[in-house]
Order: structure tokens, then sequence, then C-alpha cells
């Protein structure tokens, strides 16, 4: 018998499906046997490749959080032929799943730091299951500010989980939306996510900052916060390489010499000042 | 040939006449062999030639493609389009050693029911005696390690 | 020091009906419609004569240009996956040039870092090389810039030297005594001899280690763009290269049965790094040009303490607009 | 004026921003080179092994964003240029296409029309090479030409040298490159190999220039030349027209004569 085949995936029955907004689901999955649901352990940050078979792999990270057992959630926007080929299934149905990959967030070493959450659009997921990781572990962080915009309100992923940040009094959300997003029972804010961040002007002190977005907003954000004093030893980001193999072999998240796959996609903002601008 | 040999045909056909003349077929009770799959397209001027790549790849052993005569398309130049793009292509495949002679062309007006039938019943008669294409039906696994 | 033999002509026909004999097949450089390729043999005489190398390389024996990874029947609500064996043929590749033996280690530190790849490993382990060493070279060669050489037994099971009326053998590896008690009467220890006097001299053209300090600071020099200009970004040159090692998964489905198949991939093709956003990390020729020559000469000795390239030219020469590696190379070390 | 005098003139007076010709490459061979600076006119060669298609490179952004650019224009290179305007990829400004007479001197090709002239004095030559494999071909049985193609197309590795070397393949997003649907196969394998090519020249009857250079590209030496070359030939047997003659050639598969011969629609 040869080795274990790297790139054979589980096999996921799909528990629940959300629409979150226009072309945009989450998928709750689990695993078709057993043993693997057992043997299976992530950490915040890691993310997987998701099989729509007949179509193809994709990458996207595990969204929901490590605290959660006996199930992963993933969230995509059909945007090509494998999340076209996922967007088709229905509860029931079985996809594939291949991971834990990739490094995680190091969240053990934020006891007693603050926390600031600054994202957008779909780049939530990946830091929502951050936030649920902190929220089961309350204690353990001072304060959780969340700050999340998208481009409408219908936009806004995981509708029913930010309105229970809200109520709660040991988040602070700020949620905003693009200018002209807003509808009239609209109470957040009305503003691109860096302005908010700009008029927020969260205090460096003790805080750990998690951005994550669309170039345009990771261009915008970073200098700000760097401005504000953040240390870019305490600025963290993911990055959303194309991948293929998400094992460090097949070569496309080489970025410098680091395999976005294998040594991200979670990276400090001075790591990510040591890589070329190439991702 | 083990006589249990029953070739699938795929017929790429256009809606307004030959699929039209099938139909006629049907009603006039002319009897033809059901190893044709007929596919309905909007003029011959829609049938790109990978139609015809792919049915070989997914098993056909013959094709028929067929529609309206020249000057009766109904939008038309589909058929002059088709009829140029059928001869550039024909000559292709057969520089390539497909077998072209496994593909039939024809101009099958809606009123020509007895036609289509003939027309299936030969092609089919005819792929039968020349057995499945194989050699086509085999690329996909070939050069797979 | 590796036992050294002398091997006669006669000897290596009896090597050559042993490894058959032991239901191996043999791979070796053959002169057919005026190409130098890497073919099924039978005896030496089949083997090309005066050649330089072969086009392709060998990498194609351990990582094929096509291959299986799982194959599944689908069913509502069902999957049936199928986990397949690789099919590792017992291969020995002779005649190739000690550059490209030297190449099996730069895929192997790629395809077993961290995680392993059973398909490769599966081949690999059924791979025996018999290196001939190098009595010609062409301009497109720069072996010893990057620490190999006309005589490097870097990668070689038995490294063949021509000499006198049949060749200087030096047995390396378990492998290459299993390869050599097949036929040990045609084995007889050989004098002294001067290896590098029986070979071609392949002078260093530029100092690697320098080079390889020196590439983070040209990162964003416009070097590699003016190069690229010319560069037509097809994937020639990974293709024929021993060491690229990058590849495609790819799905395959019709109806209810489907595979997923790996193939190589170039990062020279622009899809290469294509975001579904759109965004593309390397939106340019220069870019893609410049990673190549990164990936092998800086991201490969920082990662795997190795460069990813043995020098042998294959892809200057089958570059259609000559995108001469050692040259680049050259002109970025004297910037 | 030769051309490295004219290249200098040109490059000094600012008339062109680059002049794309040949330079002596590895062992000597000419390979495409542009002189972006008077300086470098001196390093372009013309002459023998001088036969890549440099239109290849006019309708490349990196290419046009350098400017106005002159290209020492072969035979196969004007036709490129030509069937290029007749699609309505450049314009005459856009390039000046310099020729060489029998005297080594160049002559300025500025307008559509002098390049229509100055091509109907020289056509091109089928390859003696070509001529023997094509003469092959035809005495072939139609199971000798599957084996012959399948056999050549069994080394394709996809590394799309034919199609990146192509002056008439300057799509964007070529039919290669959609996976929605994935049309053709993207594994070298024998069905994915014979559906690239197949589309390949297909893509191209009406429209290749027979310049031979997709052939001349492949590392591994297929003649894929002679694929789109058969295109070709069928649209300039059947219908009349060679592409490459004229700036305002209209696309033979989308024009049609009610009259359009052929021997096998029944």
């Amino acid at each position: 018998m040869s080795e274990a085949n790297i790139y054979l995936p589980h096999l996921m029955r799909i528990a629940a499906i959300t629409e979150e907004a226009p072309g945009v689901r989450t998928f709750r999955l689990e695993f078709v046997d057993a043993a693997a649901a057992e043997a299976f352990a992530f950490r915040t940050g890691q993310f997987g490749l998701y099989s729509a078979f007949g179509d193809g792999e994709s990458t996207f990270c595990i969204a929901s959080s490590p605290t959660r057992k006996g199930y992963i959630e993933c969230t995509f926007r059909e945007v090509g032929r494998v999340t076209a080929g996922l967007a088709d299934k229905e509860v029931g149905d079985i996809v594939g799943f291949r991971g834990p990959y990739g490094n995680v967030f190091p969240i053990d070493q934020w006891q007693g730091k603050n926390l600031l959450f600054i994202t957008g659009g779909i780049a939530l997921p990946p830091l929502r299951s951050v936030i649920w990781n902190c929220l089961d572990l309350r204690d353990q962080f001072k304060d959780i500010t969340i700050v999340y915009g998208a481009r409408s309100v219908n936009d806004l992923v995981y509708k029913a989980e930010l309105k229970e940040w809200e109520q709660r009094p040991d988040v602070n959300l700020v949620c905003t939306v693009d200018p002209g997003g807003e509808t009239p029972e609209w109470t957040g804010k009305v503003g691109f996510v860096p302005l908010i961040v700009e008029q927020l002007a969260p205090s460096p002190d003790n805080t750990i900052a998690l951005v994550c977005g669309p170039p345009i907003l990771i261009k915008l954000t970073m200098p700000l916060l760097r401005k504000l004093g953040f240390g870019a030893e305490s600025i963290f980001t993911t990055l959303e390489n194309r991948m293929k193999c998400g094992v460090g072999k097949c070569g496309r998240c080489n970025t410098g010499k680091s395999y976005v796959c294998k040594d991200g996609p979670v990276y400090t903002l001075e790591q990510l000042g040591q890589l070329p601008a190439e991702y | 040939m083990t006589d249990t040999f029953e070739p699938k045909i795929t017929a790429f056909v256009c809606n307004w006449c030959t699929y039209a003349g099938a139909d006629l077929t049907g009603t006039s009770r002319i009897k033809y062999q059901s190893n044709v799959r007929v596919l309905r397209l909007p003029c011959t001027g829609r049938i790109d030639f990978m139609l015809l790549a792919k049915a070989f790849a997914r098993g056909a052993d013959g094709i028929i493609i067929s529609g309206c005569h020249p000057n009766d398309c109904h939008y038309t130049s589909g058929n002059y389009h088709a009829r140029r793009r059928w001869m550039v292509y024909r000559n292709l495949m057969d520089f390539m050693g497909i077998d072209v002679e496994r593909i039939t062309f024809s101009w099958v007006s809606a009123a020509e029911g007895a036609k289509w039938a003939e027309l299936v019943n030969e092609v089919t008669t005819g792929i039968r005696a020349k057995g499945p294409y194989t050699e086509y039906q085999e690329l996909a696994h070939t050069g797979v390690e | 020091m590796a036992d050294t033999y002398q091997l006669s002509s006669a000897s290596l026909d009896a090597l050559f009906t042993a490894i058959q004999g032991d239901g191996r097949r043999i791979l070796a450089p053959t002169d057919r419609d005026g190409r130098t390729e890497l073919n099924p043999v039978r005896n030496p005489g089949e083997v090309a004569r005066d050649y330089i190398q072969t086009t392709m390389s060998a990498k194609a024996a351990v990582f094929p240009k096509v291959e299986q990874l799982l194959s599944y029947t689908l069913a509502k609500g069902q999957v049936d996956l199928v986990d397949p064996e690789p099919q590792a043929v017992p291969t020995v590749v002779f005649g190739i040039r000690p550059c490209e033996a030297g190449g099996f280690a730069a895929l192997d530190a790629v395809f077993n870092w961290d995680t392993r790849d059973k398909f490769f490993n599966a081949r690999l382990d059924q791979l025996a090389v018999i290196a001939v060493g190098c009595t010609r070279r062409d301009e497109a060669c720069f072996c010893t810039s990057v620490g190999g050489g006309p005589g490097s037994v870097k990668g070689s099971d038995i490294l063949l030297t021509p000499w006198s009326e049949g060749f200087l053998a030096e047995v390396l590896t378990d492998k290459g005594r299993a390869l050599q008690a097949l036929a040990p009467k045609g084995f007889i220890p050989a004098p002294a001899v001067d290896k590098a006097a029986l070979l071609v001299d392949v002078p260093a053209a530029f100092d690697q280690p320098a080079l390889t300090a020196k590439l983070p600071a040209l990162f964003d020099a416009e070097l590699w763009g003016n190069q690229a200009l010319r560069c037509i970004g097809c994937g020639a040159c990974a293709f024929v290269c021993p060491t690229c090692v990058c590849f495609d998964l790819q799905e395959e489905a019709d109806g209810q049965s489907g595979r997923r198949l790996r193939s190589w991939d170039s990062c020279g093709h622009s899809l290469f790094t294509l975001h579904a956003s759109g965004h593309n990390p390397r939106a340019n020729q220069g870019a893609r040009w410049r990673q190549r020559v990164y990936h092998k000469f800086s991201y490969y000795p920082d990662r795997y303490g190795m460069l990813g390239c043995v020098g042998c030219g294959k892809c200057t020469r089958a570059c259609p607009v000559d995108m001469n590696l050692q040259e680049h190379l050259l002109e970025a070390a004297r910037s | 004026m030769d051309l490295n005098e004219k290249a200098k003139q040109l490059l000094e007076a600012g008339t062109v921003q680059a002049v794309l010709g040949f330079e002596p490459g590895t062992h000597g061979a000419p390979r495409p080179a542009f002189a972006r600076g008077a300086d470098q006119a001196a390093r372009l060669v013309s002459g023998p092994g001088c036969d890549q298609n440099l239109a290849s490179y006019v309708t490349r952004a990196p290419v046009k964003r350098l400017g106005k650019l002159a290209v020492l224009a072969t035979p196969k290179v004007l036709r490129a240029l030509l069937q290029l305007m007749a699609e309505r990829q450049i314009q005459e400004q856009d390039v000046l296409p310099l020729a060489l007479d029998a005297a080594g001197q160049v002559v300025e090709l500025a307008t559509a029309q002098a390049m229509e002239e100055h091509l109907a004095l020289e056509p091109d030559p089928v390859s003696t090479q070509d001529r023997e494999l094509l003469d092959r071909l035809g005495r072939m049985t139609r199971a000798e030409r599957w084996a012959f193609w399948q056999g050549e197309l069994s080394r394709c590795v996809k590394c799309y040298a034919c199609r990146s070397s192509c002056p008439m393949c300057y799509c964007e997003h070529c039919t290669m490159d959609c996976n929605r649907p994935q049309w053709v196969p993207v594994p070298s394998h024998a069905l994915g190999n014979l559906e690239y090519h197949m589309v390949r020249s297909m893509h191209l009857a009406g429209r290749c220039v027979q310049c031979g250079d997709c052939g001349s590209a492949c590392p591994v030496g297929i003649p894929v030349h002679l694929l789109t070359f058969n295109a070709e030939q069928t649209v300039h047997a059947q219908f009349g027209q060679r592409a490459g003659a004229s700036a305002k050639l209209d696309y033979a598969l989308s024009t049609f004569r009610p009259d359009d011969k052929e021997n096998f629609i029944r």
C-alpha cells in the first residue's frame, strides 16, 4: 500500500445552506465518515479546498470557530466554475473538503488584549471564525471592536449574527455601508470602511488589529492604522492568493520565499513587508 | 462485428427545417431506426464544429448534421455560413485522420419527411457496418498515467 | 570514494539485457526523425550517439505531464471516491547528463516538503539513473555555475564516463549496486584515471552565491521587464526543465463519473496566478519572467537550501525566442 | 540607407520609439530584439536566420506601451500586419514596416497600399521539408494519417508556444483559457491535444498568413503549422481569398457566396 493520497478530499454532507447575500452562500458541512469527524481538528485562520465534484476545487477559509464541534462552515460567492457548481448543491448533497491547511491567527498570544476587526464584503468569513472563537472564550480578551462594511445593506453577510453582536454589551460593532448602499431603515453608518475607521480613531494601546478585505480596503486601511500608532507586528491579515494544491507544491501561491498556503495565509503587516508585492 | 452493436448517432438539426421535417416523418407514420438522438438548434449557423468533436468524444459513432436548403434559411444566411464552416472543418478533420465518413451533412426541408427517414436509416446502417468509433472514444484515456 | 570500474561496450550490452530480464524498462536518448528524445530501448545500439542532451527532460519518468490523482462516480446524494494506486513502471533512465540527474533532488525537495506526494514517490522509488558524463557542450550549458559539472555524480546511481573503448563506471548508490549485481562480471576494477581529462571543459560563467545574494535588491529593477519584452509567455521553458515542478489540478467529469488530473503548468502563463476577482498579482510578462529566475535562484535556496536549476540549458535551447537563462543571469549579476 | 542607419535615424528623430528587428543570440543565431535607443541600432542584423514573424509582438500591451514601432518587414511580417489591419487590430500609423531591397537598403512602407504592392513581388515558397511531408501525408490512407497525427500530437505538452508565437493569436482571453464551459480539456492527454489543435486551426482558417512560426516554435517539433496551412488552403481553394493579401479583407468564415461549391452535402 503506498502512502496517503494528500489530494484525496474528505466527503462532507451539506447540513445547512444560508443565503447570505446575492450570490453568497454559507454551507454547514458535516463529515460523512464518523472517524474523520472525530479525528478532525483545526484552528482559527486555517482554510481548506472544497470540491464540487464535476467542477473542481476552490479555496475558502473555514468560516466557523474551532470551538463549535461536529461541523465546519464556509462562505463563498458564485464567481466561477467551481463556486457555480457548489451553488447548485442542496442540503444533503455531498461535497469534498481537503484541509485544514495553512497557519493560524495566534489568539492564544492575545490574552488580555483588545481586538479590533476591520473587514468588508465577503472578507468577513475568515475573521468571523476568529470573532466567534474569541467570543466563546470571551473572558480572555478585553474590548472587542468590529468594523464591518459592505457595498449595500443587502450585501452584508451573517446578518443574524451582526444583530447578535450588536446586542451584546461586550462587543462594539460598527456596521457601515458604502454611500448609496443604505436603506430607509438602516441605522448603521454610511461610508467606506477606511473612513469609518478614521472617524473611530481606535487606540493602538494593547490592541491587535485584524484586517481583511479587497485590495482597496487593505491599501487604505493599513497606512491609516500605522498612522494611528499600530505596530506592524500587531496588525494581522489573511491573503487570498490563487491556490490549487493547498499543500505547498503546485507553486501558484508562491510569493517571495513564502508559500501562502503553508507559511500563510495569516501574516502580520511586518511579515508582509518582507514579501514582494506579488499577492 | 457482433450484431449486437447498435451505433449511437447524434443528429444536430436546425429547428425550422429539418426538425420540422423529422416531425413530419413522425406524423406521416414513416418508420426509421431509433439509433438517432436528435439535438435541435436554432440554425445550422449555430452548429459549432466543437459540438461535433464533443459528440464523438462522448460516445457518438456517427453524426448527422442537417438544416434548411440554401436560400431557405429562416435567418437568411445561417446555412451559408454553416456550409463554409463545414467545408473547412471537413477538410481539416480528414487531414487529421478523423473518419469524416462518419459525419453526414445534409439539407432536409420541413417538407422532406421521407428524406429524413431515409437519411437516418442509411446513416445508421452505414455506421453499424463501420462499427463503434472506439479510436476516438479512447482518446480521453490515452496519455494519462 | 565510490567504487570505480571499467565497463566495456560488450558488458554494457549484458547489463542492458540483465536489466530488462529483471523486468525493468530502459529509457534512453534516441535519434528519431531528427530529434533526440528519451524513448524505450532494448540495447545500447539504439541509444543516440553524438548528442548533447534530449529536448524534453527525464522528469516525465517521475512527474508525468498528465496523471490521475483520483476518480469518482456520482449518484444522487452519494459520491464513490476512488484513490488510485500509482502505476510506477520499474525504469532505468540511461544516457541522461549529470546536470539532469541532479534535477531529481530539486523535484523531491518540493514533492516531499512537509507533506509527501505518493505519486511522485512511487515512481521515484522505481527509478534508477545511469548518467553519462559530457564530452560535448554548447553555449546554453552552465552546470559548473550552479554546483554541477560534466562529471558530477549528484543524482546518479551509476555514472559512466566515456573512456577508451568503453566506460569508466562509478557505482554510487544502493540502487547502483543493485544494477551492478545484475551483471557483476562486466564491472572490472579500474585503474586510477583522471576523469576530468576525459570530459569537456565547462568554465564557470558567474558566481551563483553572489547572484543569489544580490537578487532581493534587484526585484524592482527594470532589467527583468526589458529582458521579458522578447518573451512570448509560453510554457516551453518550464516543460522541458528537469527541475520545474509547478502543476495544475484539473477536473474532468462526464455525467455521472469524473476524475481529477494533475498536469504540468508554468508560471510563465498569465492564468497561473489570476484570482477569481480578476486581480492578477503578476499581471505582466516581466513579473512572470522574474518569478522564473527568483524561484530557482532566490526562493529555492532560501526554502530548500538548494538551487531550482541545474544549468542544463534545455530552456534556452527550447525557447522560441532564445531567452538565454545564463546570458540573462550574467546580465543581472553585472547590473 | 541600410537597416542600422535607418534605425538610428528614426530613433534619434523620435519618429519611432523602438525598432523591432533581430540581434545575434545564442550561437549567433538571430533572435527578436527591440532597439529602443539610437545606441542600440547597431545591434540589429538582417538576412538568413531572421525568419521569425515579428508581427506577433505588435499587438502586445508592453510593446504598444513603448510607443510607435518600426519593424523589419519580411514578407511574412507584412502579410501578418495587413491581416491585423484587416481585422482592425492595428492601423497604418501604428507601425512603420521597414522592408529591405535586394541591396539591403531600407524601403519604408508607410501605407497599407505600399505594403500590398511590395508583397506582390515576393510570395513565400513552401519549404522543401514541408512539401515532402505534405506529399507523404497526401499518399497516406485516413487510418495512416490518424496514426501520424496521433503520434505527433502525443508529444504535445500544451506549452502553447504555437499560440504565443502566432501573430494572429492575439485574443485577450483564448477559448483555451475559458472554463465556463471548459470546451477543451486543459491536460495534454490525447483528447485535450486533438481538440486544442483542432480549435486553433479552425480559429485561424482564413486568417493564417502561413508564416510557419507555430511549427518552428514547437519545442518538440510537431509540424502544427501544416494544420493551419490545411485550413487556410481550403479557404484559398474554395473561397478564392488568402489571408494577409490586403488590409481590406473580409473574414472568410463570416462572409459567403450563395453559390459556394461543395461536393459532400446531401
